[in-house]
């Protein structure tokens, strides 16, 4: 009777915290409320573990709690003389078994799983026409940036990755300087991004971000990088498959028709951009990897200014301004160093962030 | 004896805790300079949760975050909760196996001060130029990359007090390898001593990876070595294998001890025999054996491949088993026994639930794919102070309270060690449980901030005022040890009253040379035997009483270990532009070194013998 | 520690026993010896010979075994009494040793 | 203990590395010492096998390349020889026959300085091929296990010399007996270590 009350208040306690946690996580970043295939299997494997451990711990509370209420002095008397027991062969037994079967129950689905998320054998899977079946996406970590190639579509883009729903989209990931890992944490668990091989997995990303807080999942650098290393975000945009496609399509386009600026503002920071910025950034989609800055040709459709300031003039400005103040040990130049040694005037500065917000393939 | 008993001055006190080679002494040396750390580790994490009390805080710069966080971790680890085991493991195990000392005093106070010189040489970096900043693992691209001398500090500094350790270690082997009290077996050893040899065994065969690992870095750093740098065909993982192979041992070098500490006051102050002695041997032997076994899982995200990862995965949870035996164990010792809630009894039964929560948490990131989620998240940072700061931290402060008597014939206040207790206690709780949900939320660790928009300010703020109940607990806790030393009450022997093992029978305070005669171990429990056969000694002997030889004391130890910390320097800023002279301070510390080594070499020093006539029991005659 | 030497002096028997019981091992010794830089040989002559690697480097890591267990047990006396705990810390030792060998050409790959 | 007791050759104990506590305690103590080294040495082995013959792209240098084995087969059997003659020197130890121990040590001195010198002429022609330690992975790590036992043998060279220099006038005794011991075997052990290196490093370096 005790023991079914108690058992039904840590239920209760159980469900209330879950609650509670649903309502603090943010559904575009936490573990709990997984879109994707991996992510699911990871928290069944977290709420089986949890199972568990709660079990484990709620047994060693129960011997514990009637143990020291039991057998505390005040109880027993100051001079009773405890029976000096040496031990017990059977409760050894039966101590040892348990945890055996308990460790058992969540060991096989474990092993299970972790064959099954390193399965990429799709990755080089071919149609009849010898196309790639499967979308393989190439992340290069930067120091303080995410590049992402699309190799088989050669398109290339950086900070925010667009990428189908409702299919496995496997991932080739690298670091070009330090390491890095690669984490979408409501998609599925991380990746470390090496300098000195590459590292393959798949995410299955089944839900639009389009619904989210931003319209966007959140991904993360998940390893020390140097001192910005805690603004090494970036952002997923899953949409379906057809507008993936067309998608794809004003990528490749970029690499054809150079974007011409429309308005004078922006026509001016068209200039300043080539005078000052395109020896560094790309502002076209098509073609392959390996830029020494972001490539910029989505920048209008970006929800994030370097990764996490918000997405308006007034940031962009002040980050052209002075990128080492945001983002400390970034690889930006400052302004001085790229514009004649002078600083830009708040003007250019307008200017240069009217052309980049204009720089867009989804609108 | 009336050698002994003179008032001195301060300079001689002081010398002589520079020259001492007495375990007791050095003992004390650890403590006092663990505990120094200990804070210095302490206040660092505190401006830790200051910076992240609130989203987009700029009380400290990017950099210097990491910074701080990389000299938390390194200090806590190496300069806080080693030494200050070490302290406990030279205040007890000579007395617990009824030696004179330890097998080689003379190395025991060198292997204190290459600590303390390391420890010193790694803290200067603050004031040099910046500390190390590639965290406490110190991940080979990352720390190659890592611009100034931080990261040399960081190699030097702990090979440096990885030498005293290593030193300490096989110090500690030998002792309890051959200079048990006559009667005392393997399997009649307190657990505080076994727990100690297997550490130890743990420590010889898991530093020199951590020493090689550490040449290597300062190869490629200093001498312009390719191990790291993969355009010249190194190979960053290397770094990551030799830390974990050492890293992973090293978190059971450190709670094996605290097991055994609290191996030790469940039956003091339950006043009953440790239930299950033999297989909590046993599951300490296997611990330190699987804890071999394992280090793999912290690199299930480094690309291993799933064949090594499912490996290491079940590898690691079979760990939980020998673990589980021992929390029964003490479960056990209490159930039916006559439970004393004296400071460090509440220490140990807060221990248990702290320590199973970190436990079980660290069986969950064993699951493999579970941890591609939790890796480098505040899971992992809920999951090590669990099991850190729950298991370890709180055997040190319990065996503080513990121990104490033995060391200062004092106790420490009852009272403030119960407030210390509680505001550490519900501290620690309230800044590390909600870490957990916080690293489930996304939250990855090493961020010096996080944005307004990432949802976890109010976990976080919880946390960092939990952190304040933890220093104030501390600061309650030096209060308490100055007012203790400043007192005169001082308690004798066995002022627990159910002290068990031979420690608690010696006589108070400890005279220098420890037993007067070679003490007789009937029985597991030795003290406790006696005491239950009317024995108002407390112990019988193995032999008659003789003159006793006593090492002399020594300058040497420390003059050695400085002359690597001259070294260091010279090593570090050798290859800095026009700096190119300095390394005739590599060449002189070295010199410094091995001169001092042949001199001691050089010389006999044979010590000297304390005449049976000064003995306090010498009756005349021949006994 | 000084009185715990016991040193007796040995009787003339006594004394005859141990010199030749010392030199009877020094013989063994030598045979050790010989044994080593046979071995030593064999491994040298079969890589110059130059027969396939596979076949090779498993038989020149057997005879350095071979080797090294002469070394411990014989000139290192490992095989007298009393050397129990240097044999359990020796061949921990080697356990960890292995295993960290074997991780490493396993497990860092490119 | 004693130093001035004086011992005769029926009075010297059959293990007087052993006879003295302390004397127990440096013979554990060293064994223990082992182990660890036995760690270390695996460390250096597995890094040099996850290293060999990785270099830049421009690096023409391999194991096949460099190592020759009649270098290394001389070395090997200086360096054996020298383990035979050191054994040889524990049993003059145990005869307590002072004079010939100190001849027996002379000859494995110059036996490991032999080595040396081999050691140091090889390690001269790499780098004046151009192979020196900042050459590549492969190099720094070749240098660097070949190296530190290089080092082991100066090291006990230096040891053994001294101890030999130091107790030249005073004979036996048991305070230096245990020190005669632990010396030896040192010495035995770089020779295990020295094994491996000429199978896992010349043997199978130059199999390729
Ligand atoms: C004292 C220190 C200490 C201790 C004792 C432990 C104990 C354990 N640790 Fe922990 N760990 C650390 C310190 C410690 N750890 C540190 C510092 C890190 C992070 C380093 C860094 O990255 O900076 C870390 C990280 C860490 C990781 C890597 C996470 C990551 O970075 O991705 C893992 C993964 O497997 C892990 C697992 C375990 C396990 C399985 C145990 C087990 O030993 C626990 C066993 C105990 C129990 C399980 C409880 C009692 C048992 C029972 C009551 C029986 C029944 C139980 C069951 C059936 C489950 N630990
Ligand atoms: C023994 C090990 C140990 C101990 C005891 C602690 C103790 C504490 N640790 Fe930490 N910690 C680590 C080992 C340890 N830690 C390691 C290894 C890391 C990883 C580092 C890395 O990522 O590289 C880490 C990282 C770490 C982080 C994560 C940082 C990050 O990833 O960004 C945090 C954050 O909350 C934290 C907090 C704390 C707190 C609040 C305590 C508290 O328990 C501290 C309590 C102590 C005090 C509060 C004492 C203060 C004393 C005073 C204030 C008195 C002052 C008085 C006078 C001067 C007279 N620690
Ligand atoms: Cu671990």
């Amino acid at each position: 009777m005790m023991k079914g009350l108690k058992k039904w208040r840590l239920f209760s306690i159980l469900a209330a915290l879950t609650v509670f946690l649903s309502a603090c996580g943010k559904e575009q970043l936490s573990t709990l409320t997984p879109a994707g295939e991996v992510g699911k299997e990871q928290l069944d494997l977290m709420i089986l573990s949890t199972g568990i451990m709660v079990l484990v711990i709620v047994v060693v509370i129960a011997i514990y709690a009637i143990a020291i209420v039991k057998f505390r002095r005040s109880k027993v008397g100051e001079n009773h003389m405890p029976k000096q027991v040496e031990g017990s062969h059977t409760l050894e037994i039966i101590w040892t078994i348990i945890p055996i079967i308990l460790l058992l129950i969540l060991a096989v689905p474990t092993v299970v799983s972790t064959y099954n998320l390193a399965d990429v054998k799709g990755m080089t899977a071919k149609d009849q026409e010898g196309n790639a079946k499967n979308l393989t996406v190439n992340v290069t970590a930067k120091l303080y940036w995410w590049e992402f190639e699309y190799p088989d579509l050669g398109v290339v883009t950086s900070q925010e990755l667009v990428v189908p729903t409702g299919e496995k989209v496997y991932f080739n990931i690298k670091a070009s300087d330090v390491k890095h890992s690669f984490w979408v944490p409501a998609i599925g668990g991380k990746l470390d991004a090496n300098t000195d091989n590459l590292n393959t997995f798949y995410l299955t990303f089944d839900e639009k971000s389009e619904g989210l807080e931003d319209g966007v999942f959140y991904g993360k650098c998940a390893e020390l990088c140097g001192p910005s290393h805690a603004l090494m975000d970036f952002k997923v945009k899953s949409m379906d498959r057809d507008s993936f496609n067309t998608w794809v399509d004003s990528m490749k386009a970029t690499g054809e028709e150079t974007a011409s600026a429309e308005g004078a503002t922006a026509s001016q920071g068209q200039e300043l951009f080539e005078a000052s910025c395109m020896s560094c950034h790309a502002v076209s989609g098509a073609g392959s990897g390996g830029g020494i800055a972001p490539n910029l040709t989505t920048f209008g459709d970006r929800n994030r200014v370097a990764g996490f300031l918000p997405h308006d003039e007034e940031n962009i400005k002040a980050w052209i301004n002075d990128p080492q103040y945001f983002k400390p040990g970034n690889k930006m130049p400052q302004p001085e160093t790229i514009n004649n040694g002078k600083k830009f005037t708040d003007e250019e500065l307008s200017a240069l962030a009217e052309y980049l917000l204009g720089l867009s393939v989804e609108k | 004896m009336s050698s002994i008993a003179q008032k001195r001055g301060f300079g001689a006190t002081l010398w002589e805790y520079l020259t001492t080679i007495d375990h007791k002494k050095i003992a004390i040396l650890y403590l006092l300079s663990g505990g120094l750390f200990f804070v210095v580790g302490g206040i660092e994490a505190m401006l830790i949760r200051i910076q992240l009390a609130q989203p987009d805080n700029d009380f400290v710069s990017a950099g210097l975050f990491n910074q701080i966080i990389t000299m938390h971790g390194t200090t806590m680890i190496f300069l806080a909760a080693m030494p200050l085991l070490f302290g406990f493991m030279n205040a007890v195990v000579p007395l617990q196996i009824g030696a004179r000392d330890v097998a080689f005093p003379f190395l025991n106070s060198l292997g204190f001060w290459l600590f303390f010189f390391g420890g010193v040489f790694l803290n200067l970096s603050w004031f040099l130029g910046g500390a190390p900043d590639a965290g406490w693992t110190s991940y080979a691209s990352l720390s190659i990359y890592s611009p100034g001398h931080g990261i040399d500090f960081y190699a030097l500094g702990l090979q440096i007090s990885g030498a005293g350790t290593l030193i300490a270690g096989i110090n500690f082997l030998v002792t309890i390898i051959n200079m048990r009290a006559p009667g005392m077996t393997y399997m009649r050893m307190p657990l505080f001593t076994w727990t100690t040899f297997v550490a130890s065994a743990l420590i010889l065969f898991a530093f020199p990876p951590l020493t090689i690992g550490l040449f290597l870095m300062i190869f490629d750093r200093m001498f312009g070595a390719n191990f790291f740098d993969h355009t010249m065909g190194g190979n960053t993982i290397i770094w990551e294998h030799l830390f974990w192979i050492f890293g992973h041992p090293e978190v059971y070098i450190l709670v094996l001890p605290a097991f055994g500490i609290f191996s030790e006051i469940f039956p003091i102050f339950s006043r009953k025999r440790l239930f299950g002695y033999s297989s909590m041997v046993f599951a300490t032997v296997l611990i330190g054996f699987l804890g071999f076994m394992v280090w793999a899982h912290h690199m299930f995200t480094t690309g291993l491949g799933a064949t090594a990862n499912a490996i290491f995965a079940v590898a690691t949870m079979a760990i939980a088993v020998p673990t589980g035996v021992k929390i029964f164990n003490w479960l056990l010792t209490m159930w039916g026994g006559n439970i004393r809630f004296a400071t460090p009894m509440i220490y140990a039964v807060a221990f248990i639930p702290t320590f199973v929560a970190g436990g079980v948490t660290g069986v969950m990131q064993a699951a493999a794919p579970l941890d591609y989620q939790l890796h480098d998240s505040y899971f992992i940072v809920a999951h090590f102070h669990y099991v850190i700061v729950g298991g370890v931290v709180l055997a040190l402060l319990a065996g503080l309270h513990l121990y104490w008597p033995i060391m200062t014939n004092k106790l420490l206040s009852e009272t403030m060690g119960k407030w210390t207790f509680w505001l550490f206690f519900i501290g620690f709780h309230l800044t590390f449980f909600i870490q957990h949900f916080l690293g489930l939320l996304g939250m990855p660790r090493r961020v010096f901030t996080y944005g307004a928009d990432q949802g976890w300010d109010t976990f976080n703020l919880i946390s960092s005022s939990g952190a304040v109940l933890m220093a104030a607990g501390v600061i309650i806790l030096l209060v308490n040890i100055v007012m203790s030393l400043m007192s005169k009450d001082y308690v004798g022997r066995d002022p627990w009253g159910d002290g068990r093992t031979l420690e608690w029978a010696i006589p108070q305070p400890v005279p220098f040379y420890n037993f007067e005669k070679t003490p007789l171990v009937r029985g597991l429990d030795t003290f406790w035997i006696e005491k239950q056969e009317g024995n108002e000694e407390g112990m019988v002997y193995a032999e008659p009483l003789g003159d006793i030889h006593m090492p002399n004391n020594s300058i040497i130890p420390l003059i050695m270990a400085f002359g690597l910390f001259v070294a260091a320097f010279g090593a570090m800023y050798h290859q800095d532009e026009g700096k190119g002279w300095t390394l005739i301070f590599l060449i002189i510390g070295l010199l410094i070194t091995l001169g001092s080594m042949a001199v001691r070499s050089l010389k006999d020093d044979l010590g000297y013998h304390v005449h049976k006539e000064d003995l306090p029991s010498y009756k005349g005659g021949n006994e | 520690m000084a009185h715990d030497v016991h040193t007796h002096v040995k009787t003339q028997t006594q004394y005859e026993y141990s010199r030749r019981k010392a030199k009877n091992e020094m013989q063994g010794q030598v045979t050790t010896f010989a044994i080593m830089i046979f071995l030593t040989l064999i491994a040298f002559t079969m890589v110059h010979a130059g027969f396939s690697s596979l076949l090779v480097t498993p038989i020149i890591l057997l005879l350095a075994a071979v080797q090294v267990v002469l070394q411990l047990y014989y000139f290192m006396h490992m095989s007298h009494k009393g050397h129990g705990t240097a044999q359990f810390f020796i061949f921990s030792g080697a356990l960890v040793a292995f295993i960290t060998v074997l991780t490493f050409v396993t497990i860092i790959w490119w | 203990m004693d130093l001035n007791t004086k011992y005769s050759p029926q009075s010297w104990p059959d293990h007087p590395e052993t006879a003295t506590l302390e004397g127990k305690n440096k013979f554990v103590g060293f064994w223990l010492f082992l182990g660890g080294e036995t760690v270390l040495f695996a460390s250096l082995f597995a890094t040099y096998l996850a290293l060999k013959n990785r270099g830049p792209a421009t690096s023409e240098f391999t194991t096949t390349s460099l190592f020759e084995l009649p270098l290394a087969f001389i070395m090997t059997m200086l360096l054996l020889t020298s383990s035979l003659t050191s054994v040889y020197a524990m049993y003059h130890m145990k005869n307590y026959n002072f004079k010939a121990m100190q001849a027996w040590l002379a000859i494995t001195v110059l036996l490991g300085l032999g080595f040396l010198g081999f050691e140091i002429y090889e390690f001269y022609h790499y780098v004046h091929i151009g192979f020196g330690y900042t050459h590549s992975a492969f190099s720094s790590a070749f240098f660097t296990l070949v190296g530190t036992h290089g080092l082991h043998v100066i090291v006990g060279l230096g040891w053994i010399s001294l101890l030999m220099l130091r107790n030249a006038k005073r004979g036996f005794n048991l305070y230096n007996a245990p020190k005669f011991y632990v010396a030896s075997l040192y010495w035995h052990f770089i020779d295990v270590v020295w094994v491996f290196i000429f199978t896992v490093v010349y043997l199978m370096g130059v199999m390729g």
